[in-house]
């Protein structure tokens, strides 16, 4: 918590998310510095999801603030959401892999999205799908792979942009250990490479295993950090 | 952009061919529906008016008339706005014609030891000028000229006429606007059905950055080709009801005068751009809500 | 069985409020255009049906029939099927009356010492003997009466007239068909998309072990409901739309025999069935292709 | 598989089961006997998921055989297909709640498909919901539940029924320690109550911990039976 300020990427400040009478995250302040790599754990329902849900605006906070990269989320318009967005990678627990597009298809719209020309996006997708491992399904459908190949497929969309902020909810739930491992590594180089990379995971061995910053939530509080 | 959006709309069809068949069809059948009734109101229309073409305006000609009198009167008329033909009918012709109307009576003007009926001038008019407000301005001109002592035309037949001919159309009118209003939200409907199956899909694009324009601008496309195709299939299916029906209808056997007309190429084409708006204003409108996701 | 199939549609409806509402306005719509067709199609009939009631059939009585003879005649006419009135024309009115028609030209008739017209009997018919084929029997069996020297009736008239009926009645039929069809269509395309974005959640229950009864009857009954209530929804539209725009035509004030009627509740409650059953067989032909799962 | 026969539940013999060119599964053979628990482990895309769909004929083997309680499941009819699957409690992988329907619905719908009345499901769902620990949500739609409860629910459904057999495809990937744990204990109890139970997992610690034989599948062929 005794960050420099002009090195602080994330500053969550006092930030609580009600869904009606369901408190998700109550009053947690937490401050990120750049190129850190973070693991949120707890108990199932903690609230990590939700945590990672208000940092790219996928919800916004009933109170408190949040600032990535300067910018004050409860501030920012319709219009600067996409903006805000494309500064992550995010990882999410279900995939959220659009079905009626091929693998190939699915990591190539982030880039897409960012503007890039097809003849640059080929090359660049090709080479993260190899990197996870996934490259022989590129012509797939989502629905036919496994489990442990769509969350590859997913870590792929995530790191294909280069983002400036990694986050990866639940990254290896699908994986072998040594699948997990794997990809463990590669979100090592992209935190290398000068990412923020934040973990959700209810993984203790990965945890011990790796370093990195622990924050424990448990029932939506800010439980442990160290 | 544009290319991109186009490139990023054909691998979308060719992603979701059952959404994009289910809705070619809903178009393609409403446009069958408006563009069908649009083809029978057409030709019930064309129909009543070949059958005014049998208004004609008599001018009845003063005793004392000269010979050249007449013809420059006949040439006046002649040269009147709204005017066709101009036909002489001598006295004698008329006395013919009355006995052959009276039929069976005929025989009592037998009895009669000379003709009292007035020469005359059967007027034609041109096929734009048969509105009945033109026909009673044109008999008030020539009811004015020198040597005309009487004009006479259908009038109580033509008021009937005209009431059932615009009744007609004001009906017809209406409910070419109600169909096509239906339609219009049926296929807005079904565009909204669409949308929400594919409002995952959507919500993917908008998480992982994807602006507005990147995510309407495939969509929008994708409605105007859809717009396009269940048009042309539209006016297609009606066209080979048409030529499968048309024969076995045969009103040319009762009505020589008349013939049943398929639907110009312009209205077609103006069929065309109306279903391809509509699938941009069904897009426009069901695809709103979705992006607020 | 049906009971718990109810109960679980209820649920059902309740948690995909969405899509019911998308089908129920689509249907609704469907019913609108082809009952709004239906009702103009209705009134048109019943209008060149109502015009068809001027046909009368006058039966010329010969010159030395004393009255106890014609009083038989007339009671004898009155007597056979498909007569409706008969009218005594004297031979004294039928000549004020051609005096009348003739108009203008009446005055050449004063020079006649003796009225030549025969007594006649002016026969309406009742509405259901209005068929040219009817009319033409009629004519016959009259003619063919002791007493009657002549019968008349506008014969080209009605030939042409009924020409223009049935061509009109046909076209309308054809018309309704089409409409019928299509919206038919309309409706199980647009089911079928229903069915489509719950094909996830048919699926799941296929896995759990529900058999094709238990996933179909709620969805059976869901879609009946919606014929239903699609159903009565365009009725009420088409009534309103009724009650908005006909005081505005005002084809009485043009057409005093004439007035517009409403679909009537039979064909009201026909209309409902249909699109009830419409509800279930579009649900029952797009389920299939998702029951395979 | 030494197996008396009359207490074989599952026999699969030589079973391969092919997409395309692609083989999920190559001439497994695999013999359960009833009330067994076993493990099926092994690397993401082994075929682990495959095994259990072919199990309860959510597809069809490509060759080979297979007999589920004395019945063949390639020459059972349609019309019997869900009378097998009645048998089998399954905790899918990716969980396959039906998101229109409350949690309490979704449980419930297996007892409804088994003809039972509103009564008597009622006291039942609330029970296994209160033994998964997501009671307090029965009201709530699967999508907004983290990924935990979600699972929970996947676990509920799949018990609720009493089935004879349970398949469980990585019922506690998305469970942090604790929560797994917990779930784990539940799997036994009803293997103890006389159920046969096959868990596809990737958790190694889970197999070491507990009581088992354990089927390891590799690129679709059986690597190891201990
Ligand atoms: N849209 C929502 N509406 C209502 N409740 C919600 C919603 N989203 C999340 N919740 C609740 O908020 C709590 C926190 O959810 P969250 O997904 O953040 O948990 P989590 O820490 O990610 O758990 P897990 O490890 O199981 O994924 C949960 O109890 C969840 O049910
Ligand atoms: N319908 C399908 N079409 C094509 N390939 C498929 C289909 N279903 C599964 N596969 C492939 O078969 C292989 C085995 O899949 P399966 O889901 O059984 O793996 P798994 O052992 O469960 O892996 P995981 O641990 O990742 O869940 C995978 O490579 C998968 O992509
Ligand atoms: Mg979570
Ligand atoms: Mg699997």
């Amino acid at each position: 918590m005794h960050a420099e300020r002009k090195n602080t990427i994330i500053r969550m400040f006092n930030v609580s998310k009600r869904y009606g009478k369901m408190e998700a995250l109550s009053n947690l302040s937490l401050e990120v510095r750049k190129n850190e790599f973070i693991f949120v754990t707890g108990p199932s329902g903690a609230g990590k999801s939700t945590m990672i849900k208000l940092l790219y605006k996928g919800e916004s906070a009933s109170s408190g603030a949040i600032l990535v990269d300067g910018m004050n989320l409860a501030r920012i318009s319709r219009k600067q959401i996409p903006m805000l967005r494309r500064q992550f990678g995010v990882i999410f627990q279900d995939f959220k892999l659009i079905p009626t597009k091929t693998v190939f298809q699915n990591v190539a719209l982030v880039l897409a999205v960012a503007g890039l020309k097809p003849k640059e996006i080929y090359p660049r997708v090709m080479d993260v799908l190899e990197r996870v491992g996934i490259d022989d399904r590129a012509e797939e459908f989502p629905p036919v792979l496994s489990g442990g190949e769509k969350q590859r497929v997913a870590v792929a969309r995530a790191m294909v942009g280069g983002p400036k902020i990694v986050l990866a909810d639940e990254p290896t739930g699908s994986l072998d250990p040594d699948s997990a491992a794997h990809i463990f590594q590669l979100l090592r180089a992209v935190h290398e490479a000068g990412a923020t990379v934040i973990v959700a995971t209810h993984d203790q061995q990965m945890i011990n295993n790796h370093d990195g910053r622990v924050v424990r939530l448990e029932k939506g509080r800010m439980a442990r950090e160290n | 952009m544009l290319i991109f959006a186009a490139k990023r709309a054909l691998t979308d069809i060719v992603n979701n061919k059952f959404l994009h068949i289910v809705s070619i069809v809903t178009i393609a059948l409403s446009v069958f529906i408006v563009s069908a009734f649009s083809l029978f109101f057409n030709n019930a229309t064309d129909f009543l008016d070949a059958w005014r073409t049998g208004v004609r305006v008599i001018a009845y000609v003063g005793a004392n008339v000269t010979e050249p009198q007449r013809t420059r009167l006949e040439e006046t008329i002649r040269n009147l706005n709204g005017v066709s033909v101009v036909e002489f009918i001598s006295k004698d012709d008329a006395f013919n014609d009355l006995k052959q109307k009276i039929g069976q009576q005929s025989s009592l003007l037998d009895g009669l030891d000379k003709n009292p009926l007035p020469d005359s001038f059967e007027i034609t008019l041109t096929d734009s000028y048969r509105r009945l407000e033109d026909i009673e301005k044109l008999s008030q001109s020539i009811g004015g000229l020198p040597y005309v002592e009487d004009v006479e035309y259908a009038q109580k037949w033509l008021h009937r006429f005209n009431g059932i001919y615009n009744l007609f159309k004001v009906t017809g009118l209406v409910l070419v606007s109600i169909f096509f209003i239906a339609t219009l939200l049926i296929i807005a409907n079904t565009i909204r059905l669409i949308m929400y199956s594919r409002r995952e899909e959507i919500e993917i694009m908008r998480i992982i950055g994807a602006d507005e324009e990147f995510i309407k601008y495939p969509l929008f496309l994708e409605a105007v080709a859809q717009g396009f195709l269940g048009g042309v299939a539209g006016i297609l299916m009606l066209y080979l009801a048409f030529i499968l029906t048309v024969p076995n209808l045969a009103p040319e056997t009762v009505f020589s005068f008349f013939e049943i007309r398929f639907i110009s190429v312009k209205f077609s084409l103006t069929i065309v751009l109306c279903s391809m708006m509509i699938g941009w204003v069904g897009c426009f409108f069901s695809i709103r809500k979705f992006l607020k996701l």
